[in-house]
């Protein structure tokens, strides 16, 4: 190779340390205002409408079933980079324009609910019969059973898939560029621009991204443990 | 306390139960038994509405339907209530503790006050010999252990009748004797109890009438010293000959 | 950030009635919003302190004011640079966008601002390269939809399409391409961060190419204020100004 | 809104019809050479790896786990896209050179084998331990019980959640232009850079996924067919 | 057929098995009770080497093992060939047919060739009575048919001794007869056996002894009739009264 490794040159090791040093504010910045507001909004949204599509696609009413069924397909079946594009620049011509951050606070949520909405389908359906029943017979109604007595006990199940789906949205919020919103990988983008330090700044945001997943896989730990408090090893 | 008259329950093309007409005085308490897929389940899940019955006229308690026409979705809650259904797989919310679980009907579903539910479910609790085990969870405890939890889930309920569908059948040998103690406890003092069992000890000697299902009918009914000895359809015999020592 | 003052517009006007609204809406918002990739010095980036900066900017601010308005700088990539002023989101483009027939098709471009000539870029122990010439049968390194992709291949080069300047780079440095045709300014910024790239200029092109404010087709009246304030800037010495800040020379032409 | 919906634009509209028409061959043969295969022969070797890291991550030796462990964490933990910078940009520094096809394909499979393997491991533990018991007991070996009766199971149960790691697959090829292969993505963005009609064209891309998508959904449904062979319901 | 001498088996620090010393002639039928968490799964997994025993030496049909020295994976395959396990729920392979499911071990592991494999495990099925259910997969067949499978399967094997942990008890009460029915037939040809069950009728009718086991030791060991009516140890009475009619 005709390139000599990096670490056998003391001047760009020297100018790789002091970028690297000086780019860490930058990034740390905009990872919290907004890479994480954004993935943590989106999250809570989607999963909202992922409790509700997963109930439309259990429910026995047909129509219900099929806009369930019509969305996820869509959602999943499309680029998450299309769904931004056309929500933000496809939209206005029909007259609709929507800021950046509530677009991407949209289009991620959009995202998550579909893809979380086939966990929690599945979380819900693993819950045994007999707990519904359960709940029937003590005179739940189905918002009480559901409440009370079936999603505390699905979400156990779904931690650890929601916890991807939530990995995979702090990643995909790099898209959010798109649609102009500044996230954490688009100042890496923007400073190895003026410094074509590509491989180091894309290694930095790589960094951080690993870090906010390793938090959230902490606190997958916390949970997880905390619901295994009644359920035996 | 309990009247049936000619309950019909289809799943689809298949009918299940085939015009049941019965019924059960206060205080008594029944035994059910019959084959495999003879209904019996299916029956008791009528008598709570967990199944809606496809036609019929039955009285518990206080309420009468007429399951024929439609029914309100408060008049289902009201016929529910009148009773309360022990599970063969106990069916426990694991995620709460033996206490709550006790208090769960009656705080959600009733609005009662918390602090006198509570009360009342460690009664309950203590009744049914789990005074030590209040805030252990599900997991914590053995399979009889766990239906005692059951029951007293029920009880929680006053309910009018209480349903017990083969609450011992899935207990090791040794731990059926303490469900079955509570049961007992429960007949003598007065509650009227349908119970879907095979367990002879509990048929024999606390069951008011032994009632034998099969394919969807009840097909004899008596008193059980009448039903085991001198069984007078030919199929009740057949079936007590497979289920009883044959040697 | 992009409703609001048409309202009394009823929107079923045909094509030809939109016609002035561009500047109209400028004026009443008093801003113009432009969109730039702030990626691509030294033309649109961001400065050491992480503000915007670069010539494109400046110039695109110097015509903002002297339309007596504000600007306001909206950053995104290359594509949704161009569905941005489609969409509305943005009245113009200020990114080196060079004018060529294709896209005048479906815009309108103000009046040059800026040439640039081309220039050969190969690895620094690559002997055999010498001038455009000796492109022939070569891989070169080009966005697809540049200028400098037909100066390639109108020397005999094969191409690899790449997405930018950047990419470029990167597979020159990663051995994969011989050569990459580009832009003189840039190619100069690049060789001042990285002095010790292991790249080297070897050959500049006659061809010049220029570049224009972009806008949408139909904007009007705006185009012309904007083809005035650089002909001003220009007269008045401010764009000679700029150019030497940046370049140290001029680069209208 | 000041700009007129295309529909009311005859001429617009016309433009459209044809820039869609003739845009439509390039980028299914993009789909047909380049998508689909890398798609495809990156499961395949995602999966190969997927069930060997569960194996590793289920097994008892410590360092297994912990290879596993660190293996998964990285991949899932930062960008597919710097992953595939590093890959193609990093290693030729380090004097290691791949070709973007063959780069292409390490990236995929190594971003599949991680997130896969999750799947597979909650397959294969979802199996109840009676069936490794039976195994053993007629004399199998731990590859044999492994081969005939709990992969074969696991495979029912993963089946939906890997259908999902394959849809997202190949929406990720997109990224594959990233490192010089030419996917279908990558085409609509050349046709639209030369009409600027990148809305129209990543809708048509998006079309395609889509319609990949819901060709897969096919696949799968008879697949969950097949494996119902033997599964009450 | 049998001889164990000193078993233990501990999990982490706690000891389940602590010295069972017994032995099984061959052609004997040996009935194994006592309560839940006694060890006697365990005992039969050890056996089986599902759970390898900490220390002791066993011999079974034709293999000695010393469990306390290491032993090679050969050596543990060929001391778990002498013996095949049934288990209480039946854990057939839900993906196979039931003669697949029998075919199984012959064939991938034994090596067998196929038509001769498939002939055998027919005959086998008919054996248990399926002959009309060999293409029938699991979840099509009722438990007592299932466990008939797991039987089939075990026999295939072709063990010197076959191990049954609680065979009938997941097995709704009508349907045991038929299990028990194919296994008193084993008995009657010679099989060696080893049965955990509660199942009186053949614990009394089959069994040539029955052996109690508490806390992992062997309490009592005798024949049925002197077990069941004139138990000796304490803990064996108290056990007997808790599984057996007490009115
Ligand atoms: N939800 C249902 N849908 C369709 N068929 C059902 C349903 N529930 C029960 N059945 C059928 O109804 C019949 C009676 O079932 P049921 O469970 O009431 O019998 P059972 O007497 O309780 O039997 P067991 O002793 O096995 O519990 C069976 O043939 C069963 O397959
Ligand atoms: N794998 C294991 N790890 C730890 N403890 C175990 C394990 N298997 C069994 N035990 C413990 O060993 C003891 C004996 O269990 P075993 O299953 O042998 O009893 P058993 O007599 O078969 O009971 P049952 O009648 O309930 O089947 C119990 O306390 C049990 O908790
Ligand atoms: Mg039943
Ligand atoms: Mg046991």
């Amino acid at each position: 190779m005709y390139l000599n490794s990096i670490f056998s040159d003391p001047v760009r090791m020297e100018r790789l340390v002091d970028i690297a040093q000086s780019s860490f504010l930058p990034l740390i910045e905009a990872t919290l205002q907004f890479t994480l507001p954004l993935s943590i909004i989106s999250f809570i949204f989607g999963l909202i409408l992922a409790v509700l599509t997963a109930l439309a696609r259990i429910s026995t009413v047909k129509i219900f079933q099929l806009i369930a069924r019509v969305y996820v397909s869509i959602i999943r079946g499309t680029p998450l980079l299309v769904q931004l594009f056309i929500l933000f620049y496809g939209l206005p011509t029909l007259g609709i324009t929507i800021d950046p951050f509530p677009a991407a606070v949209i289009g991620f949520s959009l995202n998550v609910g579909a893809y979380a909405s086939e966990v929690i389908r599945a979380a819900i359906l693993s819950i045994p019969k007999g707990q519904w029943e359960a709940a029937n017979t003590i005179g739940m109604s189905y918002t009480q059973s559901l409440r009370r007595v079936i999603l505390p006990q699905a979400s156990r199940v779904s931690l650890p898939p929601l916890s991807n789906t939530f990995i995979s949205l702090v990643k995909d919020t790099s898209l959010a560029s798109l649609i102009l919103v500044t996230e954490m990988f688009r100042v890496a983008q923007q400073i190895a621009a003026t410094n074509y330090e590509f491989l180091l700044l894309y290694g930095q945001a790589a960094l951080l991204y690993w870090v906010i997943c390793f938090a959230l896989s902490l606190v997958q730990g916390r949970l997880e443990h905390r619901f295994d408090r009644y359920v035996s090893r | 306390m309990i009247s049936i008259k000619n309950l019909h329950k289809k799943f689809g093309q298949l009918e299940v139960l085939k015009g049941i007409d019965t019924d059960v005085q206060k205080g008594q308490a029944i035994v059910v038994i019959g084959p495999s897929g003879s209904g019996k389940t299916t029956f008791l899940r009528c008598l709570n509405t967990l199944e809606t019955p496809t036609s019929g006229l039955v009285t518990i308690g206080e309420q009468t339907v007429d399951f024929a026409k439609p029914l309100s979705k408060k008049q289902i809650m009201a016929f529910r209530k009148q009773s309360a259904m022990v599970f063969q797989h106990y069916n426990l919310f694991p995620h709460m503790t033996a206490l709550e679980n006790v208090m769960e009907g009656p705080i959600t579903v009733q609005k009662q006050n918390k602090k006198l539910a509570k009360q009342k479910a460690e009664q309950l609790l203590i009744k049914v010999g789990l005074g030590e085990k209040i805030n252990d969870y599900p997991f914590q405890l053995s399979g009889g252990q766990q239906q005692r939890v059951g029951i007293a889930r029920a009880l929680a309920l006053e309910p009018k009748v209480m349903l017990f569908d083969e609450p011992t059948s899935a207990l090791d040998p040794e731990l059926v004797g303490e469900v079955l103690q509570v049961m007992k406890d429960l007949a003598a003092e007065g509650m009227t109890m349908v119970v879907v069992t095979h367990e002879m000890r509990f048929a024999k000697g606390v069951a008011n009438e032994v009632l034998f299902m099969d394919e969807g009918r009840i097909v004899e009914r008596g008193k059980p010293e009448d039903i085991f000895n001198h069984p007078t359809e030919e199929r009740t015999k057949r079936f007590l000959s497979l289920i009883q020592d044959t040697d | 950030a992009c409703s609001g003052s048409k309202e009394e517009d009823p929107t079923t006007d045909d094509a030809s009635k939109s016609e002035d609204d561009v500047l109209a809406k400028v004026q009443e918002e008093g801003t113009l919003v432009i969109g730039t990739e702030g990626t691509y010095p030294p033309f649109t980036f961001h400065d050491a302190s992480g503000e915007l900066t670069g010539f494109d900017v400046e110039i695109a601010r110097e015509v903002a004011d002297r339309l007596g308005v504000e600007a306001e700088f909206l950053e995104t990539q290359w594509d949704a640079m161009f569905a941005g002023l489609d969409a509305g989101r943005f009245d113009m483009v200020a990114n080196q966008v060079g004018i060529n027939p294709e896209r005048q098709e479906s815009y309108e471009f103000s009046d040059p601002y800026i040439t640039s000539t081309a220039v050969l870029v190969v690895a620094e122990d690559n002997n055999e390269i010498k001038s455009f010439e000796d492109l022939k049968g070569q891989l070169s390194a080009q966005s697809l939809t540049s200028n400098y992709a037909e100066t390639a291949t109108s020397f005999g080069a094969k191409l690899e399409g790449v997405e930018g300047f950047n990419q470029a780079i990167e597979l020159l440095n990663s051995g994969r391409v011989d050569a990459t045709v580009n832009d003189n300014l840039t190619v100069l910024d690049f060789l001042k961060q990285r002095p010790d790239a292991k790249v080297k200029v070897i050959d500049k092109s006659e061809d010049a190419a220029q570049s224009g404010l972009l806008f949408r087709k139909g904007s009007g009246a705006i185009v012309e204020e904007a083809n005035q304030a650089l002909a001003d800037m220009i007269e008045d010495g401010t764009y000679d100004e700029i150019s030497e800040k940046w370049f140290g020379e001029n680069v209208l032409e």
